[in-house]
This record gives C-alpha cells, structure tokens and sequence, in this order.
C-alpha cells in the first residue's frame, strides 16, 4: 500500500463526496427552484466562468489560507485554540496602525514594517491564552472564545474612539493606505492581490517549520504526547505558549494582508468569520499545511459559487450556504475514505493470507 | 438639507434600450443581509415598486456581512453587464463604488445614504439627524405629556442603538437635540446592545430603562434587534419610537410613531426618473425633512394614539425644521 | 474431558492490513486452567477478542458448549458466561471502584428500574470482595487506587457478572510478587468451584506453576497444545522463540568504579504534604547495578522522577557525577548522559501516535550534527534511526511505521535502543521488562548488563524480584518511601528476604548506615 | 452613577434580570454538558438554539398553544442532533465541522423558513402569541422581597432550575448516565463490558436537543416573543464556554451560568445608567473578561494547592546547595 495509492484513494473520496453533495444540493434546489440546471450549473461552474471570478476565489482564499495555517500548528501542538478571529483582528489593527502612522519609509520597507506589526500584534495577542494554558492549565477554547469578544470589541472601541478618519462617515476606519504601500493587483481583467503569493509563502514556511525544523519536532511532539514530550526533555510550557503565539502571528499577517489587499484600510468589524472559517479548513486539511492551502481554495470556491448561484439564478443566499455546508459535511466525511481504503487493502490481503507481514518484518 | 447639484445633468438611458431587451433591470446590491426591517428593506420596497408598476426588471443580491466580498460582489454585477443601473449604498461601500465608477464609466449606478462624487453616480443622503430630531422632540413631547397613559411625570426618555458608531451616534444625537429643544431638563438614557441581531438583549435594555430609570418613551436605532424595544415598551405599557420604515403597527398604541427613512419612496422616484432618461447624474441631493426624504410616520395609528396637542407641535416643529429654522446638528460632517 | 470451548481455524486480518490470525486451533476443557503463551504479538490477545466478540475473526469458527457460536459483541459472550480481563486496563478513572465493577449491569430499583439501587450495590460489591478476599475500597475513584488495586477491579468486573469461563490477558504483568501469589490463591479457588480460566502471560514460571495445559502460539499459527506437567521451561520456550533461551543471566565479577550517583536525604512529598520518599540516601558506582525493589507504589516512581528531573524533591541533595543536578531542568539533565527507560512505555517511553524514527531522534535532533543550517538534516536522521533498528533487531517494515503498531516487546526495544544511544554514565531502568517476551526479556538483560560491563551506573527499578536478584550487584528495598535495606547481593540472599523487608516487616537500617 | 447602580442591587432588580438572562445559557449549556460527557463536544449549539427559537415560535403561533410550540421547537432540535450524531459518529465528520456546519446551517435555515412559510425577511413577529407563562406564585408575590426573588418568572426559568437537578439525577443516580459517564471517559471500557457506546453517544446528542430546544424556545416565546434571525448573537459559544468551565458537571454549569447571568445583569444595569462615563464597549466586554477571570482563579486555585506543597522545595535546603 503505497503513498501515491492512498492519495489516489483521497481523490476518488473527494470527488465522490462532491458528486453526493451535489446531488443533495441538486434535490434541494430541484425542489425550491424554477430552473434548477442553471442554479447547478451556475453553482458548480460559475466560479470558473470568468478571469475575475477565478481571481475572486483565490482573493477569498488569501485570508482563510492563513487563519488555516494559523490554526493547523496550534492544533498539532493539540492546543484547541479558537482564537484566530481575535489574532487576526489585533494584528489587522496593529499592522494599520504602522500602515497610517509610520511616514517616510520607502514602499518596500514600509510594508515589511508593517508586516511585522501585524505579526507581533498577533502573535503577543495570542501570548496570552498560551501563557494561561500552560501555566495554570487554563481551558484555551474558552480563554479564546472569549478573547476573540475582547478583541473585537476593543478593537471597534479604538477604530470609533480613537483612530477614526473624520471623513469616514457613518462607519468607522482608518484614513485610507497610501496606494504604494498596497498590495497591487496582478491586472485589471484579474484582480488578484500579491497577498495569495504571501499566503503561499507563509504555507511552505509553516510546512518547513513543523516538519523540517527542531521547533516544529517539539511542537508535534507536544501534540502527540506531553507527556513524552516533558520526558524527553522538551520545555513544553515553553513550546504552548510559543505555537499559540505562531498561530496569532499567522492569524494577524492574514488580518493585514487581507486590509492591504481588499479594504485598502482599516475598518470595523472587516472579518466576518475568517478565523472561525479557518478552523474548519484546518481540520478539513487534517492540520496539514499544504492540503491547508487546498482546502482553503475549495472553500472559497464553495464561498464564490453560492455567490455565483445567487446572482444567477433564483436560488437565494440562505439556500447556497446549505448547499455549501453539505459540501463541507461530505467532503469532510471520513468515513467515506476509510470505507476505500478498507477495501482496497482487504481486497489485495484477502488473496494471500498467508502472504504475511510479520513474517517479511522478520526478514528486515 | 438641500439640493446642492454638482454636475450636469447626465444622460439616463430612459429611451428604453435597456441590456435585456426592451425592460429595463437594475441591480440591488444588498451589502448586508435583508430582513432587518429597516433600511435595506426600504430600498427593497422601492426597488419592487419600480418592478410592479414601472416594469422593471429587478434582481437583489444579498452580499452578507463580510466587508471583504462586497467589492468583488459589486464588480461581478457590473461586470456582468446585465443591469442598465445598479442601486447599492452606505458609506461602507463609497471607495468601491467611487473606483467601480471610473473603471467602467458606462455603468450607471444610483447610491443612496452617502455621496460618490462621479459622472455616472446618482447619490442620496437622507438626514438622520433631522429625522431623529424630530423623533426626540416627539419623544419629548410623550414624557412630559399629561394625557398619555403610560407617559410619568419624570422627564426621562430612552434611547437603544444597535451598536457604538458614528452613524448610529448621528441618529442619538439628533434625538438629543430634538429632546432638548423641547425641554432642556430631558434626561436620555442610551445604551448600546452591541450588534443588530441580540433581540432579547435589546429588550432586556429596554426594560432596564423602563424599570429603573423611568423612561417612559424609547427610540430604538438597531435594526431587527430593535424589535425587543419595541416589545419591551409594549409590555411594560410605555411607548417606542420605530426606525427606518414605518413599525406603528407592530405595537398598535405602543409604537407612537416611527422615524422614517424613505428609502422606499426616494428609490422609486430615482428609477422613475430613470426611466425618464432625467436623473441627474453626477449630481447628489441630500433628502431631509423638507424633501420628505426622512420624517414620521404619521399615519392613522399616529392620529389615533397621539394626542392632538403633540400632533400640532410636531407639525410646528416639522415646519420650522422645513424652513430651516431650526439646524440640526450632524456629528457626521 | 469434554472440550468447554474449541476454536477452530481462525484468521484474523486487521483493517490495516495487519494479520494477527492465521490459522489458530485451541481447545479449552471444563474446569481447567488453560495456560496461552506466545511471542509478543504472536496474536494472543487477538484470540481472546475474538473469542469475546471484541473482533470477528476473518475466518474460522467457535464452538462453545458443543455449539457454534457467533458473538457480536461482549454482550453476547458475557450472557453465556463469558469474561475476559483485558491486557490494558479497561476502566473509567472518575468513576468509583463499585461504579466500574457494576457497569453495564447495575442493580435497579424505582420507577421502570431507571435508578441505581446503591445500597443493594453496594452490598453485592462487599459480599464479592469478601467472598473472593480480595481487599479494595468500592467507594474509591478509581483514578486514585494503585495498579495491583485495579488488576482486582478488573477482576472482580468478571466475576460480578457470574463468567464461567474467564480469560485473563497477561493480569500479573503488573503486579508485585505478593500480589501475584494472592491472585493464584483466587484462581484456584475458582478452579475449585468449577470455573475454566484462559490465562495469558509471558511469565513461564507462573505458566508452570498455575495451569493444566498449555497451547503455544507463534507468528499467528497455533504450535502446539501441552499438558504443563509433561513439559519444561526450556521446551515451551523453544517452540515460542525457536531457539533456546537462557534464563539464568551470565554476569562477571566486575570491579565497582567510581561514585557516579549518589543521592543525599532526598524526600518528596505530594500535594497533600504527605512524604513520598523519605529521606533517602545511597550512592552508585561505575559498573555497578543497584536493584530497587519495593511493593509498586512505595516510592519507586518518585525515586525515578527526582533524579531524572520530572518531580521536585522538597529535599535533600542529587549528586551526580559530584555536581548536584536537583533543580535542573529535564533537558539538561537528559544531556547529561543519563539513560532513563521510563515505567510506563506506552504513555511516557514513547509517544504510539509519532514515527519509530521520531521516537528514536528525541534526543539527537537537537545535536548540531544533525542538522543544515535552521533544519534537520531527515537524511542522516533516517540513517540513525535505519541504524538502531536494525542494531536492535526492532520488528518493522519502515522506520515510518507509527510506534502504536509495534507489539509491546518491539516498542520497548525503541525506548532502550534510544537510551543507549546516548552512551549513559548513569542508566536509570524502571520495569525494564514488563509485559515484553522472553525472548526480549533475555535481549534486554543482556543490554543492561553490557552497560554495566562498560563502566556505566545502573538504577534497576523493578517489580520482579527474580529479575532484581539476577540482575543487581546490590538491592536496595523501598517501604513507604524509605530505603529500608540495603544489601550486597549474595548467594544467600533469598526472595524470601527481600520479601520481608518489602513488607515493612524487617528493616536494616544499620547496614544501610554502614554502607555509607 | 454608582448610587444608582447601588440602588438596583438593593432593589433586587438584579436578580430579576439575573434569572432571566441565566436561563438560556444555564438550559443550552446543560445540552452541551450531555454530549460532552460522553465525549462529543456539540459546537452547534448556536445553531441549534436557532432552529428551536424559530420552529417553537412558528407552530406556536400557528396553532395558538405555547406548549406545542415549545415541544415542536425540541422535536426539531432532537432530530438535527440525531442529524449531528449521523455525521459524526458513522460518517466520521469532525466534530467540530459538524457543530460549525450546524451553526451555518441553523441560520441559513430559518431566515429561509421564515420568509417561505411568513413571506418575513430578518423577523417574525407575530401579533397575539401565547407565550410561555409567566408563574405567580400566589402569597409569596405580594411580600415584596420574596416576591420578587421567586414570582414573576417564566415558567421556563425555574424548568431551567429543575433541569439541573434532573440533569444532575440522570448522570449520578440512573445506570443511562454512569453509562453516559463511563463512555466519555473510556469508550473502550464501557464497550468491552457491553454497552452500546455509539447508540448511547446519539441518546447524548438528543438530549442535548432537548435542553438546547428548550433554550432556543424560550428566547423566542419567552424572553420576547419574536424571532429575529441570528438572535441567539453568541449565546450558543458562551454556553460552550460554561460547559468547559462548569468542570462537566451540573452544578458548575449551574454555577457558571450564573457568573455569565450576573456578569448580563450587570451589563444591563451599567448600560442604563443616565451619563455613564465607560465606553459602552468596555461594559459590554464585561461578561468575556469576566469568564476568563474566573477560570484563571479556578485555574490557579486548583494549580496553587500543588505549587504551595511545592514551594518548600525552591525554598528548602535543595536548592540552597550550591552545585560543585
Ligand atoms: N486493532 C488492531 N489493529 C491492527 N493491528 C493490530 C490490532 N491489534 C493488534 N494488532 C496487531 O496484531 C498482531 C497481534 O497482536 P496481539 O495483540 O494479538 O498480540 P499478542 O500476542 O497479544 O502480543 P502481546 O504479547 O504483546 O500482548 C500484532 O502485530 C499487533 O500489532
Ligand atoms: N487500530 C490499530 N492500528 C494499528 N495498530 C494498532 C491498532 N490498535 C492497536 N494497535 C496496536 O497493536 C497492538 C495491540 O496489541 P496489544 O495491545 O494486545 O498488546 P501489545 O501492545 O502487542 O503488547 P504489550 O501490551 O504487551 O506491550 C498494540 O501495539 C497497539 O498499539
Ligand atoms: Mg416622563
Ligand atoms: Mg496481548
């Protein structure tokens, strides 16, 4: 049973979740459209229709590829934290504070500054559920949920009260970036933002460092056993806190990267969900960082679809996001794939039984 | 307000070479969801008007909540070149709209609640401000009253907005102001639920209000949420002030009146001028009292339920507002 | 006799691909004592799940009572009078010892039996205990009892539910001698009353000492069934290893060298204040092992964790190599060259759900020879660990095959083969050999006393006292958290006597203080 | 402003309010606790609330009984769970993607309902519902103190109250939650003395229906009576937060919801005061800030008694040893 066998396995499941899903998605709109093909079909291939629409999936995917990432390495330290929405805020509000405020840097510098404020912002924003865990044991999926509401709310407070462009209007932002320091877009018929480019830098650094690196070792041991981990040596207190704080510099970067690239600026309440998002696309990934990439382009493609489907045919936008979350339960459906690959090692096996394995171990 | 023109008239293609053949269509873009009763529904109305009886044909796309589809949302509807106008709104979306407009500069679009300064923009603003500051002299008109029922004799009246920014502040400052126009010693209690969706949490605000503070007429500014205000007001046997579209009659005698923006009627006139080929392009009225673009509903339940002597000095004051006797202050400009 | 029970021609394929079975016969008669022994991994608890409805077997049948039978689940097998006894635990920590015995099948009482009756538990509870003998707190949580303690729980689960037929899947490979002896004495008094038992274990001595006959299992295939009293050690060993075994440890006189260890009034104490290890002192030199014995739970855990670093002492001194490592962190302490074959394998000794190889780096990754600039250098890392795999003759198609997919011998082999790697002055060693085969066992006996003959300190921790005899220069014996005795390891030194001073009965501290 | 604040606390307004905006959370997170003690962390408890707080609402004013709204709204709720438990346990859906699927799809669902079945985009509010009961309790209401500490409440808080001791009952006293229990601690014991782990994992997941069906109803028939949709704005993640704080058992769930509630009620109160100087953001923090005080106190407070035990050896003469 090779690699490339399983993987050929993964594919078939895959594309036999979506048909399912399809077919469910297609009953439903059988019933509750007046033109259910073109609601499918508008759905399914819409967003492939256009150089902009292509452009609008990998723009969607930009910010859910990092919060996914985000959340893929502190779910391999086994932390369960949820506070990627939060992070992406903070490090979002502090990267625009280093966007509007900092002068007189050249372009590139400027951004890279920039970079490193959202960064840290998120990353010391993070700091605290991991000092909290590993130091008093504190529940981090209640510690996160809970700071993802602190953030929010004062971040909303500053960008009101305080950093507020007085030409912003009934809602509030930052005053608007300098067009250097934004992310361009490749071109007019395809606008896509240089941020997807940086989203495909940060996964081969997240796969580097978890899977190439001495940090990224104790991280996964401290997943997969603490307690092993401790005996080894590994300063696990050390490494919680620091894969929490990785998260919320990921989860922060995607907050800036996605001002820079879409807003153009800070505005209030800019996330809906992008870090809650992420969590599903990290455990659709299995927290791995490269299929987080895929995942996160699939889920932006269901995202655009629905949106496809709405505009074009009669279905609404409650109905696209049920199509979309059968999509998401089918595709995630593991039962599925173990059912395949039971039956692909059963049916190899069950003719030679006594073709053995522990015997060719023996000869190892 | 007033009508201040910034450009020329620019052409409307009223002459019925509409893209789909004969009808006309415009696009709604909704940068938010419906359903929340108020502002985005008002549009709504007015875009299904135009559809029944100007022959329009309508599609509304629903962009959600999430600030960063709504560009790409626009952009897809005008890119799609299937609409002869496209209607969206909000200062949220002035940048987008303001850059989609000189990207495809043959694109018409008619932009309500803010202004985007472009050749082919039609824009209308509605004074909040005015319209709160008439639902604050009303609500101060209420507690002070004599023959209302549920009306106390402490001069308290409340206010709950749907979240802390600058526009919902507009609207709490105009009702401010409105309060104290017609007694300075009103006290307005406000509190804020944090979003527009917590009805409980709305109503819970609202009693608290009532209860302890002794409020006894609220204006809610908080879309679907404000819906708890209204109840709690009603249950509690004092008065509330709708917002946006007329809510008299979800609490007959309770809700006294609602401040209304009339997105509906302005939108409805906008595609009728459209359609005329005389919609002033490139120019921006701002809809206040006087252009009726925001005011009471003043309908039969408000005759009903209002005592006539509050109803005389609501017309004064609406009048006086008409005339420009009385500024408004906004603390958007 | 009338066979009770026959399985005939099972084979079992796991769904990964595993084959566990692949062709067993047994055959079980009334009454008897049934003794299973075989490899690690040989596929005897696979049987046994089978035969309890844990598994389906891929092929095969089972005749129980003349009939044929197809369990679907433990349900099944417990209403005809089945029971098993797990090799792991199986019992849920928050619950009470009562609460776990009782599971499944509580005594109901009120409205539709929806309500526990917990008197009428509590009385059929301490009639079993008394019945059996057995001695156990029911209204404990079961997190907080010791292991000897659970092994009964475990026991008593079967027995409340009135199993005729008990299978015991290696039950003592966790208890102290005493323990073991108190568990033989239930066993025959249940053979006494009729009951047949199915008895797992890698301990012959004990296979020779309890049961009727004897049926070996190898590589997944049935090798032979033998009445115990027309066989031998040696023999059975041979058919379960193919080869002989030595049993008895050939060991050299060896000359002691220099102090590598030694421990000054170390004490520990737990949450409560109440001292763990009181006090304790003694010293190891180079090419010596100090056999630790003790009743599990008097000390011996602490011991282990001060040195190591994993527990705090509240005082006293740890000197090693005449530096006092108290106070240090793991990490440094580990970088000492300080070997630790940690108790519990399969929690602490390595991590089942990471690589072998990963299990095998966890100390040499971070040396700088094994890395290219910030990574990891995964060729030389692979070559490591390709390396100590074979070297230890670890049973595994890749060094990528997960650590949970190794049989316990194998898994074990992992954890030594890493301490070793790192050439320990000081080997720290706690139940070494703990449910492994005895072809591992000798294997790893063999290790240990190499370590010695090249100058390396060794603690040996153990609840076998066989294997603390056979192995130590000295012995040293722990009672609730004292080191009672320690002794130089003569000939006439008896189980016997250790025995006592294990059970607080004698004390010699005076040859402790004249050691020091 | 504080007089008046004082004031309402000694008015007892404050437990009024507590009770009130106790119930919800108290009743969604003993659904939580349910699952969660068998091992399955329900996430979706968000959405389930809002398919329960529109289905009540809907039949209840269809048909003109509370009661039959409220137990079509925990009908509905019991099969999404079943639905939930279909996912996870046999086509192995994480858990968590089935809770946020459910959360999605309870939101999605009811605005669609709502404007199929009541043409109402965003809310429904109908005229002349029955509402679930307010009980007086005759006597006791007219003594002012004790009147309004115990009458004028919803039928549905005290129901919250006594789903604590049922819930308390079921998991200690019954065979059903020892099993339950046991499942949640060690699959592989409670299935190898025979119990059905899996069925008795989807009996959680439907328990956790009911007690979410009962708290998404009494939002919509009892707290108001409307449904306005995504109206539960969070309620199902802070109930979340007390399972995982309420130590898995029914008293702390009792005990964190009340920190929540008065954390609400105090909210409320900050929020109505005339002239307040705090920014209305920070007194709506509140009840989150709150939450992660009191599990860092119970966090360190459980930590501290092992450190203090500790903490002799830092101090004693170990580490007064200077190494050689
Ligand atoms: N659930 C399982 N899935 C896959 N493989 C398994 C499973 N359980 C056991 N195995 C494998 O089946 C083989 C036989 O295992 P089994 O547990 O029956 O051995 P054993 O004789 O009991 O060994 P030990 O003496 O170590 O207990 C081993 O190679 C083991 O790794
Ligand atoms: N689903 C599985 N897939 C792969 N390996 C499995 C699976 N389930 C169990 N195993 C492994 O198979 C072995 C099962 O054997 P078992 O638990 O009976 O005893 P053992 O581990 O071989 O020996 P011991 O307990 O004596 O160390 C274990 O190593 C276990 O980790
Ligand atoms: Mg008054
Ligand atoms: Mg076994």
């Amino acid at each position: 049973m090779n690699k490339r066998h399983f993987l050929y396995l993964d594919l078939l499941g895959i594309i036999g979740a979506i048909f399912f899903a399809v077919l469910c998605g297609f009953i439903i709109i059988f019933f509750v459209s007046e033109e259910p093909n073109a609601a499918i079909a508008s759905f399914v291939l819409g967003p492939f229709s256009s150089p902009f629409n292509i452009s609008t999936i990998l723009n969607k995917a930009t910010p859910l590829i990092f919060t996914g990432l985000a959340l893929a390495v502190v779910f391999q330290t086994n932390i369960f934290s949820m506070g990627a929405e939060g992070q992406l805020y903070v490090g979002g509000f502090v990267g625009a504070l280093a966007a509007t405020y900092i002068h007189g840097l050249p372009a590139t510098i400027h951004i890279l500054v920039i970079l490193i404020f959202a960064l840290a912002g998120g990353a010391i924003f993070g700091f605290i559920p991991g000092y909290l865990k590993a130091n008093w044991n504190a529940n981090e999926v209640v510690t996160t949920l809970m700071l993802n509401y602190v953030a929010i709310i004062s971040t909303s407070y500053l960008i009101n009260n305080v950093f507020k462009d007085p030409e912003s209007g009934g809602f509030a932002r930052m005053p608007f970036f300098d067009k250097d320091i934004l992310l361009g877009k490749i071109s007019g018929t395809f606008p896509v933002h240089y941020g997807i480019f940086i989203a495909a830098a940060a996964v081969v650094f997240v796969y580097m460092m978890l899977y190439k690196t001495r940090l990224g070792y104790e991280m996964r041991l401290v997943g997969q056993n603490i307690d092993f981990a401790r005996y080894g040596g590994i300063k696990t207190r050390r490494i919680i806190i620091l894969s929490v704080m990785i998260s919320g510099a990921l989860a922060g970067l995607g907050g800036i990267i996605e001002l820079m690239g879409v807003h153009g600026t800070y505005k209030d309440s800019f996330s809906i969900n992008l870090g809650f998002d992420g969590i599903i696309i990290a455990l659709l990934a299995r927290n791995n960082p490269i299929a987080v990439l895929l995942a996160a382009l699939f889920y932006a493609y269901l995202q655009v679809g629905g949106q496809v489907m709405q505009a074009e045919s009669d279905v609404s936008r409650e109905l696209a996001v049920i199509i979309q979350v059968l999509l998401v339960l089918f595709v995630s459906a593991q039962a599925v794939f173990n059912y395949l690959k039971q039956r692909s090692i059963m049916k190899n096996k069950s003719g030679n039984i006594s073709g053995d394995k522990a015997v060719k171990a023996n000869v190892v | 307000g007033g009508n201040k023109s910034s450009g020329d008239k620019g052409g409307g293609n009223g002459d019925g070479d509409g893209k789909s053949g004969g009808k006309l269509s415009v696009g709604y873009y909704v940068n938010a969801t419906l359903g929340d009763k108020s502002f985005f529904d008002s549009v709504k109305r007015g875009v299904d008007k135009a559809e029944k009886e100007l022959g329009y044909e309508v599609k509304t796309i629903e962009g959600g909540t999430n600030q960063g589809d709504w560009h790409a949302g626009i952009e897809s509807m005008v890119s799609s070149g299937k609409y002869d106008v496209i209607l969206v709104g909000t200062s949220q979306t002035v940048e987008m709209v303001d850059e989609l407009a000189q990207k495809y500069p043959d694109q018409k679009f008619i932009f309500f609640d803010d202004v985007v300064d472009q050749p082919n923009v039609y824009s209308m603003t509605y004074s909040q401000s005015e319209g709160s500051f008439l639902a604050g002299a009303f609500a101060g008109l209420v507690t002070i009253n004599e023959e209302l029922e549920g009306a106390n004799p402490e001069k308290v009246i409340g206010f709950v907005g749907g979240m802390d920014i600058p526009i919902i502040n507009d609207f709490k400052s105009g009702y401010e102001q409105g309060a104290h126009y017609v007694d300075k010693d009103i006290k307005v209690v406000s509190s804020i639920i944090g979003n527009f969706a917590d009805a409980p949490k709305a109503k819970e605000l609202t009693l608290s209000q009532i209860n302890s503070q002794n409020a006894d007429v609220v204006y809610q500014v908080a879309a679907a949420a404000g819906l708890g205000v209204l109840e709690a007001a009603n249950e509690k046997g004092v008065y509330s002030i709708g917002v946006d579209s007329n809510q008299n009659d979800i609490h007959p005698g309770s809700v006294l009146t609602s401040m209304m923006k009339n997105l509906d009627s302005s939108t409805f006139r906008a595609l009728e001028m459209f359609q005329g080929g005389e919609l002033p392009f490139g120019t921006h009225e701002e809809l206040g009292v006087k252009e009726e673009g925001v005011g009471l509903a003043q309908d039969d339940l408000y005759n009903e339920h209002v005592p006539q002597s509050i109803r005389d000095q609501m017309e004064d004051i609406t009048k006086k507002l008409a005339d420009g006797e009385i500024e408004v202050k906004s603390t958007l400009k | 006799m009338a066979a009770l029970l026959e399985m005939k021609n099972i084979h079992k394929v796991y769904p990964n691909g595993t084959v566990a079975n692949r062709g067993v016969n047994l055959e079980v008669h009334e009454g008897e004592i049934h003794a299973l022994v075989g490899e690690n991994g040989a596929g005897k608890s696979t049987l046994m799940k089978i035969l309890f409805g844990l598994e389906t077997p891929t092929e095969g049948e089972v005749i129980f009572k003349g009939q044929k039978v197809h369990f679907h689940g433990p349900r099944d097998a417990i209403s005809q009078g089945l029971g098993m006894v797990h090799q792991h635990f199986m019992l849920a920590p928050s619950l009470t010892v009562s609460e776990n015995i009782v599971l499944g099948d509580e005594p109901r009482k009120g409205f539709l039996h929806l309500f526990r009756d917990r008197k009428k538990e509590k009385e059929e509870i301490q009639e079993l205990i008394r019945r059996f003998g057995f001695k156990l707190n029911p209204e404990e949580l079961v997190e907080s009892i010791s292991v000897g303690q659970k092994q009964r729980v475990e026991i008593l689960k079967v027995l409340y539910r009135g199993a005729k037929l008990i299978i015991l899947d290696e039950p003592t490979a966790v208890l102290t001698p005493q323990e073991t002896d108190e568990l033989f004495d239930s066993i025959k008094s249940l053979v006494d009353q009729n009951y047949t038992i199915i008895f797992i274990t890698h301990k012959l001595r004990e296979v020779m000492e309890i049961s009727n006959r004897i049926t070996v299992l190898k590589a997944g295939k049935t090798i032979e069934t033998l009445f115990t009293k027309n066989t031998n050690q040696e023999e059975i060993s041979r058919l379960m290893v193919g080869r002989d075994v030595l049993f008895r440890v050939e060991k050299q006189e060896k000359e002691p060298e220099d102090t590598i260890l030694e421990l000054r009034d170390v004490s520990v104490k737990n949450e409560k204040g109440l001292k763990l290890l009181n006090s304790v002192s003694f010293k190891i030199r180079g090419g010596e092992i100090l056999g630790i014995a003790g009743v599990e739970g008097n000390g011996q855990r602490e011991l282990v964790e001060v040195i190591t670093g994993l527990t705090k002492a509240s005082s006293g001194q740890v000197l090693y190599l005449n530096e006092n490592i108290l106070g240090k962190s793991i990490g440094d302490i580990r970088s000492m060259r300080i070997g630790h074959i940690p108790e519990d394998r399969q929690t602490t000794g390595a991590c089942l759900t990471s690589t072998i190889e990963e299990n095998l780096i966890l100390d040499i990754y971070n040396d700088p020879q094994f890395r290219t600039g910030p990574f990891l250098n995964k060729k030389k890392l692979k070559e490591f660990a390709r390396n100590y795999i074979r070297m230890y003759d670890v049973r595994t198609d890749s060094e990528l095959a997960l650590a949970g997919s190794l049989s316990g011998g194998n898994l074990q082999k992992v954890v030594i083969a890493r301490e070793m790697a790192k050439n320990p002055k000081l080997l720290i060693a706690a139940q070494p050999t703990r449910g492994v085969d005895i072809g591992a066992i000798e294997f790893i006996h063999q290790e240990i006393i190499k370590k010695r003959d090249e100058g390396t300190a060794v603690l040996l921790v153990s609840a076998e006292l066989s294997e603390i005899i056979s192995l130590s220069d000295r012995i040293g014996v722990l009672y609730n958290g004292e080191l009672v005795a320690l002794l130089n390891n003569a000939e006439e030194l008896t189980e016997q006597e250790i025995g006592y001073y294990m059970l607080g009965i004698k004390r010699a501290v005076e040859e402790v203080a004249a050691h020091e | 402003m504080w007089s008046s604040l004082w004031s309402q606390i000694i008015d007892l307004s404050i437990v009024v309010i507590l009770l009130r905006s106790t119930t919800p959370i108290l009743l969604a997170s003993l659904g939580g606790l349910i699952s969660d003690v068998t091992g399955v962390t329900n996430i979706g408890l968000e959405g389930l609330m809002l398919v329960s707080a529109f289905t009540s609402i809907a039949i209840g004013s269809v048909t003109g009984y509370w009661s039959i709204g409220v137990v079509s709204g925990v009908i509905i709720c019991v099969l999404l769970s079943y639905a939930m438990g279909f996912f996870h346990l046999k086509m192995k859906v994480d858990i968590i993607i089935t809770g946020f699927a459910v959360n999605m799809f309870g939101s999605s669902v009811t605005i669609f309902l709502m404007s199929k079945f009541f043409d109402a985009t965003g809310s429904f509010n109908p005229s002349g519902l029955d509402k679930i009961p307010v009980v007086n309790i005759p006597l006791i209401k007219d003594i002012s103190i004790l009147g309004k500490i115990f009458s004028g409440h919803s039928l549905m808080v005290w129901i919250g109250l006594l789903c604590v001791g049922f819930v308390f009952i079921m998991l200690y006293r019954t065979p059903y939650g020892v099993h339950l229990r046991a499942i949640g601690e060690s699959p592989q014991a409670a299935g190898s003395l025979g119990i059905p782990v899996r069925r008795l994992q989807y009996s959680a997941l439907a328990w956790s229906g009911v007690f979410v069906g009962l708290a998404g109803s009494f939002m919509s028939m009892g707290m108001t009576g409307m449904f306005v949709k995504d109206m539960t704005a969070g309620t199902g993640f802070l109930a979340l937060a007390v399972v995982l704080l309420g130590n898995r058992n029914p008293i702390g769930i009792l005990i964190g919801s009340l920190i929540f509630g008065f954390a609400k009620a105090l909210e409320t109160l900050l929020q109505t005061i005339p002239n307040s100087p705090i920014p209305s953001q920070f007194v709506q923090m509140l009840p989150y800030v709150v939450t992660i005080l009191a599990l860092v106190v119970y966090a360190v407070r459980k930590q501290g008694r092992q450190i203090d035990s500790l903490s002799e050896a830092s101090t004693g003469p170990a580490s007064a040893v200077a190494p050689k």
